[in-house]
């Protein structure tokens, strides 16, 4: 069986990638999905840290991380659309400027 | 005879790690959004396939339902709206803060590589519940469905508040009204 | 037998076919380019505006509702299977669970999110 | 894996031998039903239809019309519009075309058989997830529409294909929440449990959640983006909707997509309310005994499922022929304000008489 610590890896380097995305993209929407990037790394530690100590719980906080995570995309980008509305852009460089 | 199956699991996660580092990177990187969201279906897909590949059926299929199928439906659909056009990536713009957050995290990452590895690795097996006893008792569905019902009653009712409040937010926040309040 | 193996191999098939229809029409066929046919289709007339406009909230409202009433069928997938086994308690649990919801799709309605004129 | 390797060589072979017959199958629905959707309106209508098409002398009504149409369609001259996205404009066909095939795996065509010892199901995936499966590849057909229309650099395309998106999703949730009740009554969310627990005529779920049925037959159609609601190819207001822009095999593509999935949907609702394989009033699996031949009773069960699937395609044709088509906002009304608390109410109502029948 591959070693759990694989998975652990593997979800380090895509939280990484995450955090990457979402500090260096201008994009809002590009933010929300480096974060949703993040959101399944945490997902993937839990499964495979669930399945390895051999319980459900692991798999049942998914499903809650899961709901956590449309619940933010789907108030997220509300916002989003709030704020094209007003401003006309999504640059993250220029929201910061408007905010005085 | 070589452990076959042990061999074939390395190949499938090894395979998947390298396919999802790279549709990751592609996420990340992806000038046009529209790119970054196929590239995200992908890389969402591909987690599915990694939880099927440790027998976790069910959150395997939520994930294509919920993550591919609906989440990023909902971003492409904004992209759509808002007619975004491809960005630029930060050039070599410097900035402090992000540059010290970012070189922070690659070293937590470093340190959590370092102490998950500096342990002696420990299989998958080790004291896992058998599949065997997972299918007996009612499948995984059934033993998630269950443990969800009785374990999990508090956080099951908090989701629907949750899902509540998010529904309300979205379409407070999104919806124009028909006639804009006179101040 | 694994039985993502079959999976696996109807993706694969899936996707070559498709690729294959997709790349088939390149190759097939004869190739006589003009301005006037590789324009997009407007009933004949030259292109009036782009097809770059912006689209209603409308359809992004209908999105966030989708991804919401999702889980909740989720949910409801998980206490219908297994309830022979939590009998009139999951009933409860589910009937409270329901009760929330249809307040916020009450909400929905009320506040007309889903009037399409 | 607990499988010594003959067995495993068994399984894997059927594996491909079921998968291998299915795709010949599936890859058969587009030009059959090219031919029935115009010989059926012809009669509908009282004209004649295709009829001449032959080969040789041989007229046979036509049927050689649907070969021909594909001839013509492959041979057509490929044109990309300017502006299309270029990568996309070539990948949404592989969308739209790769769930319905994946679907069609999940769905049991008949009794398990006995080969060589082992058992073999006669569908070529079973997961414990069954129906969560099927939704969530289903899902999944959502961007080819999207992504067609929004690559073709073409407003109607883009207008159809939002419509269409947004359409699939709307009737994704009636859809999913219609076969709730059926995993209530049933007890399992595993398909093949469920037609066989459909063992005589009145335990069909089609009598015991009629409602189910009606919500379940509604979304079908409009999943499928078909007349009655076939709003994303308008074609008085769209030209041709999201694949205006698609001509020759990539059209053949998005064709083939949907008719491979108006199949699968077909066989789905015949599997959940109309018993599946079963046969009414006798068990297809005794057959083999009866008859002496083993697999026999495989074959008619399989037809028996294939049976009921061409009926609710005939019922696509019928109805497109029939009602006329809604317009959006009354789309979208049915769908959010009236399936959906309907649904809901059935739900309940299922587990309110369940709970009182099973926990006193």
């Amino acid at each position: 069986m591959v070693p759990v610590e694989f998975y652990f890896m593997l979800a380090c380097v895509i939280f990484t990638l995450g955090l990457f995305g979402a500090l260096f993209r201008r994009n809002i929407i590009m933010v929300l999905m480096s974060i949703e990037l993040m959101l399944n790394a945490v997902n993937l530690v839990f499964v495979a840290a669930g399945r390895s100590i051999g319980n459900l719980d692991g798999q049942i906080m998914v499903l809650f991380v899961i709901t956590v995570a449309a619940c933010e995309a789907a108030v997220g980008l509300a916002m989003v659309i709030a704020l094209f509305r007003k401003y006309g852009t999504v640059n993250t460089d220029i929201l910061r400027l408007l905010r005085g | 005879m070589p452990d076959f199956s042990s061999l074939m699991s390395h190949g499938v996660f090894h395979l998947l790690a390298g396919l999802i580092t790279l549709v990751s990177v592609l996420v990340v990187v992806s000038k046009h959004p529209v790119k970054s969201a196929v590239f995200l279906v992908v890389d969402l897909f591909l987690l599915a396939a990694v939880y099927a590949s440790l027998e976790s059926h069910f959150v395997a299929a939520i994930q294509v339902l919920v993550y591919a199928g609906a989440v990023v439906v909902l971003f492409l659909f904004v992209i759509m709206l808002l007619n975004l056009q491809p960005d630029q990536l930060r050039g070599m713009r410097f900035n402090p803060v992000e540059a010290v957050t970012l070189i922070v995290s690659v070293i937590g990452m470093l340190i959590m590589l370092g102490v998950s590895m500096s342990g002696k690795p420990t299989g998958l097996g080790d004291g896992s519940m058998d599949v065997n006893a997972i299918e007996a008792a009612g499948g995984n569905t059934y033993m998630i469905a269950m443990k969800l019902l009785t374990d999990y009653i508090w956080p099951f009712e908090l989701a629907s508040i949750l899902i509540l409040l998010a529904i309300v937010a979205a379409v407070v926040i999104a919806k124009k009204d028909k006639k804009p309040v006179v101040s | 037998m694994n039985p993502y193996i079959p999976v696996l191999m109807a993706l694969l098939f899936g996707i070559i076919l498709g690729g294959a229809l997709s790349a088939l029409a390149a190759l097939l066929g004869p190739k006589k380019p003009s301005p006037e046919k590789s324009d997009p289709f407007e009933c004949g007339v030259p292109m009036v505006t782009s097809a770059n406009e912006k689209m209603s909230v409308k359809f992004y409202l209908t999105a966030i509702l989708f991804i919401l009433f999702d889980i909740e069928t989720i949910f409801l997938y998980l206490w219908a299977k297994a309830f022979p086994n939590l009998g009139w308690f999951g009933v409860l649990e589910v009937m409270v669970f329901m009760v929330i919801l249809v307040a916020g799709y009450i909400y929905v309605i009320k506040r007309g999110a889903l009037e399409w004129d | 894996m607990g499988l010594t390797a003959d067995e495993f060589t068994i399984q894997f072979i059927s594996t491909v031998v079921k998968f291998s017959i299915l795709a010949v199958m599936l890859l058969q629905v587009p030009p059959v039903m090219l031919l029935v959707e115009r010989r059926i309106p012809a009669f509908m209508q009282r004209r004649k239809g295709p009829n001449r098409v032959g080969l040789f002398k041989f007229r046979l009504y036509g049927v050689m019309q649907a070969l021909a149409d594909t001839i013509k369609l492959i041979f057509k001259e490929e044109v990309v519009p300017e502006g299309a996205q270029k990568v996309f404009y070539h990948l949404a066909p592989v969308f739209s075309v790769f769930p319905a095939f994946l679907i069609a795996m999940a769905i049991p065509y008949g009794p398990d058989i006995q080969v060589l010892g082992q058992t073999i199901p006669l569908s070529v995936v079973r997961l414990d997830v069954g129906f969560l499966f099927i939704f969530a590849i289903s899902s999944l057909a959502v961007y080819g529409v999207t992504i067609a229309g929004w690559a073709s650099n073409n407003k109607y395309a883009l207008l159809g294909s939002l419509r269409a998106s947004a359409q699939m999703i709307s009737y994704e949730i009636p859809l999913g929440m219609s076969l709730i009740p059926i995993v209530l009554i049933y007890g399992s969310l595993d398909l093949n449990k469920i037609v066989e627990a459909q063992t005589t005529f009145l335990k069909w779920g089609i009598f015991l959640s009629p409602i189910s049925f009606l919500l379940f037959l509604i979304a079908m159609f409009a999943e499928t983006n078909r007349t009655p609601f076939d709003l994303s190819e308008a074609e008085g207001e769209l030209v041709a909707g999201f694949h205006t822009e698609y001509n020759s095999t990539k059209f053949a593509a998005f064709f083939l997509g949907e008719y491979v999935s108006m199949f699968v949907l077909s066989c789905l609702a015949s599997t959940v309310f109309f018993g599946g394989w079963q046969v009414p009033f006798f068990d297809v699996r005794a057959l083999d005994q009866l008859v002496g031949l083993p697999g026999v009773g495989a074959l008619v069960g399989f037809g028996s499922l294939l049976m009921k699937a061409a009926f609710f395609m005939w019922l696509y044709v019928w109805v497109r022929w029939t009602i006329p088509r809604f317009r959006y906002d009354q789309l979208m009304n049915l769908g959010w304000k009236y399936m959906i608390p309907l649904g809901l109410i059935n739900v309940v109502a299922t587990a309110l008489v369940l709970a009182a029948v099973w926990f006193k």
